[in-house]
């Protein structure tokens, strides 16, 4: 501490001192006569100038290569190639403006500069040079405006017909992802049938059933539904209310009191969340039965199967050469579904699916190869035992603010030859279509049947952001 | 003539004329309450706001400083911060994920609100307006002293938030929706954004005030002959900057309206279809994009609100201290009202990726590379006037030429960002948080400092440490660009990341963000080096004795040294010239209030694009 | 009221009241023809006619009530000039609206 | 005074020292005030405009489209399954309160001070009919069952948006109410004779005819499409 101390004040008396110096240089410049140290310091200062537009330009172009290979990936998808045309054309023409009008401005300063026999020219305007950089940037613009809608139409333009389809959902703080399964069809979704076990909302026959008795309960299958669960908790914490103000108004001993006080205060607060998750509940019931009638059932029986076979995967694969196509969806708060290598960012909107295609172009494995000529990527890392290229996979991350655990993010896009990916897919799909079987209950209801785990990251539903971010990131 | 006629003139001349008796209301010396605290006096309500303005410049300066150490030395032991930061800080010692969160958010709102555009916009068009075009003081003393008292309230309130258990608003300055419309979503959002909304909604009416109170003045109170096209380019550029806020704060305060019925009323104007943790919500019908497109409707007019003033007092400097005329006046003008034309019509741009309608979207990046057409005018005007100048290279002189300079790197990337294909590479990365600092934060900043510097000894009557402003200069601008500008490489960097550490794809920066910290702190410390000069200037700085030390032609350096209430002692200056009459005739500099002569002919009276043939040619007959 | 003299100016107010009148009758009325007798034909024509009827009581308040047919034209265009800044906005977000039905549509089979 | 302005060039009254409007700061403060005014509401009716749009248009079988006002708004006090009426009487009182206002402002000219009262008094009476019969339908919808939050008659949103629109509007109401009654007392107390002019009541003037102009856009978009 006290060396602490010592450096503070040898560092408010080096400040003290430099404030003296400059306050004496401001007093004998004025002693000296103000014209002549203007002249002085306007030389000296015109001449710093030039030294900072030197050494900028210098850093500029010194350290533009030494970043360029880790800014971006330049030709894993199409959208990767589309963009770094554009970025390289606007690149060139900014750059020249950049070194021109920067170079000019301290040069002129210099040039410029208040002397002995500089005078100013009553240089007012003139038409013929207002009129040249009126037009020039423009026309230069429209150039600019034309290439980049063109990439724009070409990127976000429709997709293609047999583009492979790939629904991803993002939440706090992960993705999940979804595939139609062999019928090419993604089943619908409806926010009001999410519960644990249908975390996506998938709408068949026996989720509608399955969500009816999870908020309503059944007698039946000797079920306590969510709106129930949540009464007797209600009741619960009026006991223990009860209870608790007993122990306050008889207890001598005033750190119990205050130890309980606390324990109310907070039980409380639980209490009164209790009425709007009820209502909330019974809502959900509500628009569950007026939607889903038997009537509309069965004027939608082909679209209430489609959810049977759609496998949801523990990661995004997709073929190389072919147009993926991505839907993308957010459960609770913005997402953006962000693959650097591929170019590939589009917001996830709770309530409105965005979609957004990319084609990529170098597989997975192809680009280890890539990497491992690459000497930064050959080295093997303290306590791995592979190099660091064998390794690589695309990442997927969130490109919207979505609260605490956003840098955590993280999923992994794979893409495969399609031999590879007709065998993944495959696999996939016979493993799904289990579960679909199992959905297909006869009492409608799948609690005890042996739903599998969705997607890895599902067990953090449960905790609290503060405590999932801790989790993920240590 | 009609009875009903004269009586209606009549109010008129009342009015117009008010304000002449105003002075004699106020011989009597006024208490110190009413002299420096609730003051209508329009030089003291500057400084109130330049001196708030500072105060909050501190407070999101440090803030920064905090990130960035977690951004740029994520190991070091931030423990001795817990007796001020307590929960904030972690056990290991380091700043914890949610007040990073509230951190970048705060910093954001505190210099975009409270210095940017109250600190800036609020000191210079107090003091200035007045002063340049010759008036006794604003139309509304009363209003304006609200405008700044209302500006104090919205500080106090976003104060307070960070004082709250659960942390003031932590969903980014932009405060979207349903990020910060659901309680439960980040710790922020339990309570500091409805403190976040209040507080804005008090500073949009702090704003309205004063805006409404710069456009009267300027229309109604400029003294004789100071024609529209006499007007000093920073009141052009004050005018617009307050018509801009008067049109486009409304729109953010009804999205703020919105957004606070959403949080608490149980209304869904921006949710749907909601399941938070497994809790399912009830909201349904509405959509997060429509308070994006409110919020830009305000945000992108928002960055003009705070580089217009910023660019009207920098075309002052450099002329002044050039002994030039501004090059191409009238052009500066236009292209000013261009930039607020198309504020307007842009606002999308910002919102690429965010799932609007991507025709919609291409018809915004239309628009949008427009705007770049008025600046280039403005930048090569600015070149042309330094172009055979005689320049003083004085602190203002100097921030006024970094401003430009920052001002082309920082709009040059705006043409990336704008060509909507090159932003989905570049959207929300560092790409972007290094062209908005250096085109609209530093370059602001720049233009403030130019006019702290400038104007300083009209404002206190003393000058400030010249040594010192030179040091804090070229510190500040090395720094500038030493921070910014390898930003530009962090190019596919997602920002608002409390660590970058989980991806490789983003792994190689460790060391460009520890020497862009190491910058940033050094910056920081730099602008205390100023607010010290400042404070201290205020009190003991070199006294000034002349009454236009810089030779200038405007009519504020017609005021007496200190100028008290009312602004001149005698009548109100008559103007006769345009206000950039440098080097003319042979004179250094002709101010406003000398009567044309003979033979000369007042500037862009012919439009002739030979103007300074014509002068010469003058000059020879004299 | 720079030309009207004070019973000119008297009369004028209630002529003005009469035509706001007149038109709030017309849009009510065709509001309930439509839906009494032609509930199922499209009401884009008719909405086309409210906006047009609409912006007709808007001029009668702005010109006549808050005098501003009688104030300088720089000061009528100062004030009516802002209102270009709204086309745009108008157009941009309904056609937004549209849009995210249209995705919503397009994407979810059940809606 | 006529034939100076008729002559005055309009360059002229642009070169300072004048008001190039001829007219007083405090007034071209309030339109300046009332245009930003306007661009909150258009905030608001355009977040309408987006929202109704993103909705499925109504559809008698669909239960949560948008719903038509016709069955909405069909009741006054008193009385049932009668579209539109009651909100026609409001409509009117907004128009009158708003013609008694422009009578108040043209006496004002003239410094007849009982004028001013009389149409004064006239004009707070009817904005105060207007807000009491909001709050009547307020508190019927309401009854119905139609909160910020739900909406037995379709849409959610509609419900969200009728209320905050109609609120902002009512509140502007109520504050032109208070400031008029405030004004009236000024009146009475004979402070604008005192100041030689009534400039005051044409600034409420403008602010209440603004009010009303407001709620032309507010019919449109809730009662009539």
């Amino acid at each position: 501490m006290a060396t602490g101390w010592l450096i503070f004040i040898a560092i408010v008396l080096i400040v003290v001192v430099l404030f003296q110096v400059t306050r004496t240089l401001d007093l004998v410049g004025q002693l000296r006569g103000g014209e002549r140290t203007t002249v002085e310091m306007t030389r000296f200062h015109a001449m710093l100038g030039l030294i900072f537009i030197a050494l900028g330009m210098i850093g500029f172009f010194y350290s533009f290569p030494l970043f360029s290979d880790r800014m971006v990936d330049k030709h894993s998808s199409n959208n990767a190639i589309i963009i770094s045309k554009m970025f390289l054309i606007t690149l060139w023409v900014t750059g020249i403006v950049f070194v021109i009008t920067n170079v000019l401005l301290f040069w002129f300063a210099w040039q410029f500069r208040h002397r002995p026999g500089n005078e100013a020219v009553h240089f007012a305007h003139s038409n013929k040079l207002e009129f040249i950089w009126t037009i020039v940037p423009t026309i230069v613009l429209t150039g600019l405006v034309v290439f980049g809608l063109q990439a724009w139409t070409e990127i976000m333009g429709p997709a293609e017909e047999d583009a492979t389809v790939v629904e991803v959902t993002g939440q706090q703080f992960f993705w999940s992802s979804r595939y139609p399964g062999p019928d090419g069809k993604l089943g619908p979704r409806d926010n009001d049938l999410i519960c644990a076990d249908n975390p996506l909302g998938i709408v068949t026959r026996e989720w509608v059933e399955h969500r009816r008795v999870t908020l309503a309960g059944s007698k039946k299958l000797n079920h306590v539904g969510e709106i129930e669960v949540l009464q007797n908790r209600e009741k619960e914490i009026q006991e223990l209310i009860k209870q608790y103000t007993a122990i306050i108004d008889g207890s001598p001993n005033k750190y119990i009191v205050a130890a309980t006080q606390d324990t109310l205060a907070l039980i409380e607060k639980e209490l009164g969340k209790i009425p709007g998750k009820i209502t909330i509940r019974e809502k959900a019931l509500d628009r569950i039965n007026k939607k889903y009638t038997e009537e509309y059932i069965a004027a939608h029986a082909d679209e209430f199967t489609w959810g049977y076979d759609d496998p949801m995967p523990s990661e995004v694969h997709v073929p190389v050469n072919k147009q993926a196509y991505l839907k993308i969806m957010a459960l609770d708060v913005l997402h953006n579904f962000y693959i650097p290598h591929m170019d590939v960012k589009m917001d996830a909107v709770p309530g409105m699916p965005t979609s957004f295609k990319f084609t990529p172009l170098i597989t997975t494995n192809d680009k280890r190869q890539e990497l491992a000529n690459n000497p930064a990527w050959s080295i093997i890392e303290e306590g791995d035992d592979k190099p660091r290229y064998a390794k690589f996979n695309y990442e997927v991350a969130c490109a919207e603010l979505c609260g605490t655990g956003h840098s955590a993010m993280k999923y992994t896009l794979v893409v495969d030859s399609q031999e590879d990916y007709d065998k993944w897919i495959a696999a996939q799909a016979s493993k799904w279509s289990q579960v679909a079987g199992s959905l297909k209950l006869e009492n409608g209801f799948s609690k005890y049947a042996p739903v599998p785990a969705p997607a890895t990251p599902m067990a953090t539903t449960t905790t609290t952001p503060s405590d999932t971010i801790t989790i993920s990131l240590k | 003539m009609s009875a009903e006629t004269s009586t209606h003139a009549h109010h008129v001349d009342t009015h117009a004329h008010g304000h002449d008796h105003h002075d004699h209301d106020h011989h009597h010396e006024p208490g110190f309450i009413r002299k420096y605290i609730f003051s209508e006096d329009h030089k003291t309500i500057s400084k109130q706001f330049l001196i708030t303005g500072i105060f909050w410049a501190i407070v999101g300066g440090l803030l920064s400083v905090l990130f960035r150490i977690q951004l740029g030395y994520p190991d070091a032991d931030l423990t001795w911060m817990k007796p001020f930061l307590g929960k904030w800080i972690s056990e290991e010692g380091q700043i914890v994920p949610e007040f990073y969160n509230a951190l970048i958010t705060m910093h954001g709102t505190i210099l975009v609100f409270f210095v940017l555009t109250a600190g800036l916009s609020g000191t210079f068009s107090n003091f200035l307006i007045p002063l340049m075009i010759g008036a006794r003081d604003m139309a509304s003393g009363f209003l304006n002293m609200l405008s700044y008292w209302f500006f104090f309230l919205a500080g106090v309130i976003m104060f307070i938030s960070f004082f709250l258990a659960t942390g003031p608003a932590s969903g980014g300055w932009t405060a979207y929706p349903p990020l910060n419309a659901l309680h439960d979503a980040s710790q922020g959002g339990v309570l500091g954004v409805d403190f976040w909304l209040v507080s804005m909604a008090v500073f949009i009416v702090s704003s309205l005030l004063g805006s409404l109170n710069y456009i009267t003045t300027i229309i109604n109170l400029r003294t004789k002959g100071m024609k529209m096209f006499r007007m000093p380019l920073p009141i052009w550029a004050f005018l617009l900057t307050a018509v801009i806020g008067v049109l486009s704060f409304p729109v953010l305060l009804s999205a703020a309206i919105l957004l606070l019925f959403d949080r608490n009323l149980g209304t869904s104007f921006y949710l749907d279809a909601i399941n938070l943790a497994g809790e399912p919500l009830a909201n349904a019908g509405g959509s997060p994009i429509l308070y994006q497109h409110l919020f830009w409707f305000l945000g992108h007019p928002e960055v003009y609100i705070i580089i217009l003033p910023a660019m009207g007092m920098v075309s002052e400097i450099l002329s002044v201290h050039s002994r030039k005329p501004i090059f191409g006046y009238t052009a500066m003008i236009y292209s000013l009202l261009a930039i607020t034309v198309l504020s307007f019509i842009v606002w999308a741009h910002h919102m690429f990726m965010t799932g609007m309608n991507p025709f919609i979207g291409s018809i915004f990046v239309i628009f949008t590379l427009i705007i770049a057409v008025p600046s280039a005018i403005k930048v090569f005007n600015w070149l042309t006037t330094l172009w055979r100048g005689n320049i003083r290279l004085n602190p203002p002189m100097l921030f006024a030429i970094g401003f430009v300079s920052l001002f082309i790197s920082g709009g040059l990337t705006g043409i990336f960002l704008g060509n909507s294909s090159i932003d989905i590479r570049l959207h929300d990365t560092y790409f972007v948080v290094a062209h908005f600092h250096l085109v609209m934060g530093v370059a602001a900043f720049f233009g403030m400092f130019a006019g702290v510097y400038h104007w300083f000894p009209k404002m206190f009557g003393r000058y400030m440490n010249q040594t010192l402003g030179y040091i804090h200069f070229w510190g500040t601008i090395a720094a500038a660009y030493l921070i910014f500008f390898p930003m530009h490489w962090e190019i596919a960097l997602p920002r608002r990341y409390y660590t970058h550490s989980g991806f490789e794809a983003f792994s190689g920066f460790e060391q460009l963000n520890m020497f862009i910290s190491t910058m940033a702190i050094i910056s920081f410390a730099l602008q205390l080096l100023f607010v010290f000069n400042f404070f201290y200037s205020i009190f003991f700085g070199r006294k000034v004795r002349e009454m236009n030390p810089y030779g200038a032609t405007t009519l504020e350096w017609t005021t007496p040294i200190r100028p008290g209430h009312g602004n001149w002692e005698g009548d109100i200056p008559e103007v006769h010239r345009w206000p950039y009459d440098y080097s003319k005739h042979g004179r250094d500099f002709i101010p406003q209030t000398e009567p044309l002569t003979q033979y000369e002919i007042e500037h862009g009276e012919h439009g002739d694009e030979h103007d300074s043939d014509i002068i010469k040619s003058e000059e020879h007959k004299g | 009221m720079s030309t009207l003299s004070r019973e000119e100016s008297k009369k004028r107010v209630w002529r003005v009241c009469g035509i706001l009148a007149l038109v709030t009758i017309v849009e009510i009325a065709a509001a309930l023809i439509h839906y009494n007798y032609m509930e199922d034909s499209p009401k884009t024509f008719l909405n086309i006619l409210f906006i047009i009827l609409s912006a007709g009581k808007a001029y009668y308040i702005m010109s006549e009530f808050m005098h501003l047919k009688y104030e300088l034209k720089p000061m009528v265009i100062s004030v009516l000039a802002p209102f270009l800044f709204l086309i745009w906005g108008v157009i941009a977000f309904l056609w937004e609206g549209k849009y995210w039905l249209s995705m919503k549509q397009f994407w979810d089979v059940l809606n | 005074m006529e034939a100076a302005v008729s002559t005055t060039n309009a360059k002229e009254l642009w070169s300072g020292g004048d008001s190039p409007f001829k007219v007083s700061y405090g007034k071209i403060m309030m339109w300046y005030f009332l245009i930003s005014d306007t661009f909150t509401f258009a905030g608001l009716l355009i977040s309408y405009g987006a929202i109704r749009s993103s909705q499925p248009k109504h559809d008698e079988t669909n239960p949560l489209s948008w719903p038509d006002p016709n069955h909405v708004f069909n009741a006054g006090p008193g009385f049932h399954h009668a579209p539109l009426v009651f909100v026609t009487f409001m409509t009117f009182t907004l128009i009158l309160s708003s013609v008694t206002m422009v009578r108040a402002v043209q006496e004002g000219h003239y410094m007849n001070r009982a004028g001013v009262l009389k149409w004064m008094a006239l004009t707070i009476l009817g904005g105060l009919v207007f807000v009491l019969s909001q709050a009547w339908e307020w508190t019927h919808l309401i009854h119905e069952g139609m909160t910020p939050s739900s909406n037995p008659f379709g849409a959610y949103s509609f419900g969200a948006l009728f209320f905050l629109i109609t609120g902002f509007h009512g509140f502007h109401v109520s504050v032109g109410v208070l400031l008029n009654s405030w004004a009236f007392i000024q009146t009475y107390r004979g402070v604008f004779d005192r100041r030689g002019h009534y400039e005051m009541i044409e600034k409420l003037g403008l602010y209440w005819h603004f009010v009303d102009l407001v709620w032309v856009y507010v019919f449109l978009a809730f009662y009539l499409f």
